[in-house]
């Protein structure tokens, strides 16, 4: 499935015909154009919350330069920007807002978790205010791990999201066929977030009071 | 109530805001606004485009560092102060080997304190440059500063790099020493990028002091007198910049600082240009620090006899340093274990927002963003 | 490491106030501390006209072990709980003679913890007795602005305390650390 | 009459493709020029589309822009003033496209039947300009009321002053150039520096600078940019438009722009003019549009170098500043036109205005200076 439809957005002469077929040839180009145009010209929300901030304006300066591939235009308001790169922790006080930021960017949107705390709390993970990764109330398109990344690896982190988009099916889009994706604003309860996570986007893991992990330790406690 | 004011008040009920006849402006900046630096908020209350009334909200940010490191052990909050103050891991590093050596008395072996002064004006240097450039952007100069100020910031992280390992976060200090040496021909290269600073800061300053709209926008802007500096604990740039002389490098000489000549530049008036310019100069003064311990540094170990587990005896201590942003100090209670009771950052960029607000009412909500820009602040530290 | 003899005129002149040699800090009773903090900002007695950090310590009720000998000789264990509390630490600094730090400590009761604000004689402590008030819920009576600093409005509780339990969202993950094993196997899961 | 019509159709459809293409052009330019200053490489990774080639510059990437705009979703919130919100965009784009028809561009294939080309060459072509112009005031602080932001409020008020302040001095400007060719008629304007551009006169020179100054303002670039100023008020007026509606902004932005540059052009250089005209008048166009992307490149370059102004110093420049140096510009114009001895014009022109400004500019530069810093020991 995924080879053919590289095949349908980069290289139109080694087109099948099936595909051909399958898809329209019109239909194909105009996806393939405009995955294109949306792959091409990734605008990137000016939005930093801890550390992975710096490294994700180091990405935009004269040594790295983001430019080169046409995203340096970070925009300062949501309703104008694509990617909203979640650099750095998430507490639990910060978390709706910026559930409410990507509520606010218009679709088509990504996401990059970049950092070890995005992605997963990192080493603030047992801390009683942080999140355990945006991934629990926002679709996350493409994670960099790091703590912080470089910014070479934010420009990689870059190009996997432009190779992502350019494999997309319209048809499967979620940006063309749910409408803009607005999710539930958490809100504050006395000691956590309400509700602890979205259900639409993260399941959580297997219960590991069911599991039958690390008998060793369990003996000796 | 007159024609005129009940077409006021209609007006003023488009911005949501039923209750206030006196038609002021309620803007919350933030905790995602380009020029908060970082996940900050402030509550404006405007009449017009002039500030009368600002709230800092806090806590954006809240890693439970303090929390967190009163669970494991000593040296494993090492790397926790890296991500304080995001830009200056290396001081942050410095004060917290500070507080727990002074726990736990150590001797430093006299290559590593050297290396220290080297690492701790590296960082002086990336910190300033950045802010500058920081500052500038938030006058309104579309990058340009920044990025020039990011170019020679590199330069520097590179040198970090070879030495620990990491950009960024370096981790690189230890209660007794450093992590490692440096490598061959680091003091070579360091020396490099510390003989090409200067043209840079020529030419940055030759861009930017004499500015006409730089000189407009900030001189008189934010004024913050002596007294009120010293009463409201602001330290750092910020205080020198009131005039008053308190450079924790002097007055602790914690370190081997007494052995370089260094001057404290200080400021006259007080505000933003003040805040700015006490800043260029002070890099001035730290190449002169790094230029005297690369020519004197000795060879030698740089680990003194650290015991493998740090066990301090129940005891209080308060360590402090100048970092770039003011007075970073550590509080740690020791209870005899090998984690600490108590753990306490006294965070520079936190307390001297205590004044922001004075700084800022009767300014315009441009002046805002330019005064909490010269109050230098990054959020890792301000909510921990 | 030897510290001059900064406290000795404040012994001097409050009576009530106490030396914990061990902590190497002025214990003030909070009534006091007003008083004592204004007097110490004179130029005369000290100048400490800089308060650098001020911060929270809770240490919870303990027992402890002592032995006492009975009029017969013999010893006897008595084991005796002592009371916790929560001490807020000043460190006070003289920018006007160099000189510090000169520590200062105001102990109140764990139950209903009220201290007095110190803010109205050094500006610096509003956002830190602020902060103290928020993690560690002692309350500073003449404080201008007392409201939690760090977390959300709604929250309850103080997670700076020592007892404060902790909301267990973790996700299980193998981990070679004690304590996180520890927690994982007393609370664990979290998200049913 | 169908005549007519098909020589207007001539003229205005290469001017609305021809400039919008422009507008594409100079995005493109802009990111360049920026990257180089920043010591940047600036876009250049984007490849042809179904294709892996690489490389063209990135002159390609202003489609790719264009194209994901066009597509993007757009969001109207929930609050705002439908009908407004829609039609300020359009708004702003209308009256920079209209004015464009101004400018005595000489299309080339169109010399043979008639000399001056314009789309309308009209007697007063200059007032109708400022007229036309003023128009944008309007879209912007529509699109400032009718988002329902605070941010997009402060931005279009802050819009208001700025262009109606710096209108004036514009205008004034311009009137200096109105009295030295007698008339407004854009096509006998250029005419006119047929043997002397205006901007080598004394009273020219100030005049364009002025006019350059106040048309930064007008356009809101930088160091004027406070209605979008990114580090204060996030996107100003346009903080809520997503989508091709932002896209239309930003070409409203650019073609105004064009329109002011090829003002300048027509007003102070001469127009067309350039060499080897006479003998290829379809240079005069290539001409024409060099001198606009001149002046572009000086807008870019002090985009990447200055910072803004605070609203109280740009409205004190527009009116303590820029309206009595204009309006002393007048009466220097007018004796320079009227003066027996021409060669006088320039040392006692330059001396007044020169003079003049210096004195202007001490007396309200609050005493900002550098200062001298002491050391502690």
């Amino acid at each position: 499935m995924t080879e053919q439809i590289n095949v349908v957005a980069q290289e139109v002469p080694g087109f099948t015909r099936a595909e051909l077929e399958q898809a329209g040839v019109l239909l194909s180009s105009v996806e393939g154009l405009y995955n294109w145009a949306r792959g091409g010209s990734v605008w990137p929300l000016t939005f930093g919350l801890a550390c992975c901030a710096i490294e994700m304006i180091a990405s935009a300066t004269s040594r790295f330069d983001i430019a080169r591939f046409g995203s340096e235009v970070f925009r300062p308001s949501p309703r104008q920007a694509d990617l909203m790169i979640v650099s750095g922790t998430v507490t639990k006080k910060m978390a709706p807002q910026v559930v409410r930021i990507y509520n606010q960017m218009p679709e088509p949107k990504w996401v990059i978790a970049m950092g070890a705390c995005a992605i997963s709390g990192g080493p603030f993970k047992q801390g009683y205010n942080v999140l355990k990764g945006i991934d629990r109330y926002l679709p996350v398109d493409v994670y960099l791990p790091g703590c912080p990344p470089r910014p070479e690896a934010v420009l990689q982190a870059l190009n996997y999201l432009q190779e992502k988009i350019l494999n997309i099916r319209i048809e499967q889009d979620p940006a063309f066929t749910a409408g803009r994706r607005q999710y539930p604003v958490p809100r504050f309860t006395g000691t956590d977030l309400e509700p602890p996570y979205n259900p639409e986007v993260w399941r959580p893991p297997a219960n590991p009071n069911t599991e039958p992990a690390r008998p060793k330790k369990a003996a000796t406690a | 109530m007159s024609a005129a004011a009940a077409t006021a008040a209609a007006s003023y009920s488009l911005v949501r805001q039923p209750a206030m006849e006196t038609g002021l402006l309620e803007v919350s900046m933030g905790p995602h606004h380009p020029s908060t630096h970082g996940v900050f908020r402030m509550d404006v209350r405007l009449d017009g485009e002039t500030v009368v009334a600002l709230k800092p909200v806090f806590g954006y940010l809240h890693r439970n560092h303090e929390k967190l490191a009163e669970g494991m052990s000593y040296l494993a909050s090492m790397p926790f102060t890296d991500r304080l103050d995001y830009f200056n891991s290396m001081t942050n590093n410095w004060a917290y080997a500070l507080a727990a050596e002074q726990l736990l008395p150590i001797e430093v072996p006299e290559r590593a304190q050297y290396l220290r002064v080297i690492m701790a004006e590296l960082t002086r240097l990336v910190n300033h440059t950045s802010l500058v450039g920081f500052f500038l952007n938030d006058l309104g100069a579309l990058g340009t500063p920044l990025l020039y100020a990011f170019r020679e910031r590199e330069r520097i992280l590179d040198l970090f790099e070879q030495a620990s390992g990491a950009r960024m976060m370096c981790n690189y200090f230890r209660f007794g020493g450093l992590r490692c040496d440096v490598p061959e021909g680091w003091l070579a290269r360091a020396r490099a990028v510390v003989d090409a600073f200067p043209r840079f800061l020529d030419e940055f300053e030759k861009l930017l002091c004499e500015n006409e709209i730089v000189l407009a926008r900030t001189q008189r802007v934010g004024v913050l007198s002596g007294a009120q500096a010293v009463n409201a604990g602001i330290t750092g740039p910020m205080l020198r910049a009131s005039g008053v002389n308190y450079d924790l490098r002097k007055v602790d000489r914690y370190g081997i600082y007494e052995r370089f000549a260094f001057r404290v530049p200080l400021g006259s008036a007080g505000d933003c240009y003040d805040r700015f310019m006490i800043r260029l100069l002070e890099m001035r003064e730290s190449l002169k620090i790094l230029d005297a311990a690369l020519r004197d540094i000795p060879t030698g170990p740089v680990m003194g006899n650290a015991p493998r587990v740090f066990k301090p005896a129940a005891s209080e201590t308060y360590g402090r340093v100048e970092s770039p942003k003011g007075e970073l100090g550590f509080y740690l209670i020791a209870d005899g274990t090998t984690k600490p009771y108590r753990y306490r950052v006294r965070p520079p960029s936190f307390i001297n927002l205590t004044v922001l607000e004075d700084l800022c009412v009767g300014h315009t909500i441009a002046d805002a963003v330019v005064i909490l820009g010269s109050v230098d602040i990054v959020l890792g530290e301000v909510d921990r | 490491m030897s510290t001059p003899a900064w406290h000795e005129p404040v012994l001097q002149q409050f009576p009530a106030v106490r030396w914990d040699g061990a902590a190497r800090a002025l214990i003030v009773p909070p009534e006091l501390a007003r008083a004592v903090a204004e007097w110490l900002t004179q130029p005369d007695h000290g100048a400490w006209d800089f308060c650098s950090n001020v911060t929270g310590v809770d240490y919870l009720p303990r027992e402890v072990k002592e032995k006492s000998k009975r009029p017969d000789g013999t010893e006897e264990i008595v084991v005796r709980t002592e009371p916790g509390s929560l001490q807020v630490v000043y460190h006070l600094y003289s920018v006007a003679q160099r000189s510090g730090p000169l520590v200062l400590k105001q102990v109140v009761p764990r139950q209903a913890p009220a201290a007095v604000s110190l803010t109205p004689v050094w500006r610096s402590c509003e956002l830190q007795e602020r902060e103290v008030y928020d993690l560690f819920g002692v309350s500073f009576e003449g404080h201008p602005d007392l409201r939690r600093i760090l977390m959300w409005d709604e929250f309850t509780g103080h997670p700076m305390r020592k007892d404060y339990a902790e909301p267990q969202d973790y996700e299980w993950e193998p981990t070679p650390h004690g304590d996180v094993l520890e927690k994982h196997r007393r609370g664990k899961v979290i998200i049913a | 009459m169908t005549q007519t019509l098909l020589n207007l159709l001539a003229i205005a459809v290469p001017l609305a493709v021809g400039f919008a293409s422009l507008f594409a052009f100079t995005t493109w330019l802009e990111r360049k020029i920026l990257a180089r200053i920043q010591n940047r490489i600036g876009p250049n990774r984007i490849s042809l589309p179904f294709t892996r080639f690489r490389r063209l510059f990135g002159l390609i990437q202003p489609a790719a822009d264009g194209l994901k705009m066009l597509a993007k979703e757009d969001i109207v919130p929930r609050d705002a003033d439908k009908l407004l919100h829609l039609l300020a965009p359009i708004l702003s784009l209308v009256p920079p496209m209209m004015v464009l028809c101004l400018l005595p561009l000489e299309l080339p294939y169109a010399t043979a039947g008639m000399r001056a080309l314009q789309a309308a060459a009209l007697d007063n072509a200059v007032l109708l300009f400022f007229a036309i112009t003023s128009l944008n005031t309007l879209a912007v602080f529509m699109a400032g009321w009718a988002s329902r932001n605070k941010y997009s409020l402060l931005g279009g008020m802050r819009a208001v002053a700025q262009m109606v302040s710096y209108e004036i001095p514009l205008v004034l400007s311009a009137a200096v150039v109105i009295m030295a060719a007698g008339g407004m008629n854009a096509q006998a304007i250029v005419e006119a520096q047929r043997a002397q551009w205006f901007i080598f006169t004394p009273w020219g020179l100030a005049a364009f600078l002025i006019f350059f100054i106040a048309s930064l303002a007008e356009t809101n670039r930088s160091p004027f940019d406070l209605p979008e100023a990114e580090s204060e008020i996030i996107a100003g007026y346009f903080t809520e438009y997503s989508g091709f509606k932002f896209a239309l902004f930003f070409l409203g932005e650019y073609l105004a722009i064009f329109a002011v540059s090829g003002l300048a052009v027509t007003l102070f250089l001469g127009g067309g003019a350039g060499p080897w005209v006479a003998a290829y008048p379809a240079l005069s166009c290539v001409w024409f549009l060099a001198k606009i992307f001149a002046l572009i490149f000086v807008m870019i370059w002090l985009r990447g170098t200055l910072p803004r102004l605070r609203v109280d110093q740009l409205m004190g420049f527009a009116w303590k500043f820029l309206l009595p140096l204009s309006l002393l510009n007048l009466f220097v114009a007018a004796a320079a036109l009227k003066l027996a001895k021409p060669w006088l014009s320039w040392p006692v022109g330059a001396l007044v205005l020169y003079g003049a400004a210096v004195a202007l500019s001490r007396s309200h530069r609050a005493d900002a200076a550098p200062r001298t810093y002491s050391y502690a020991e």
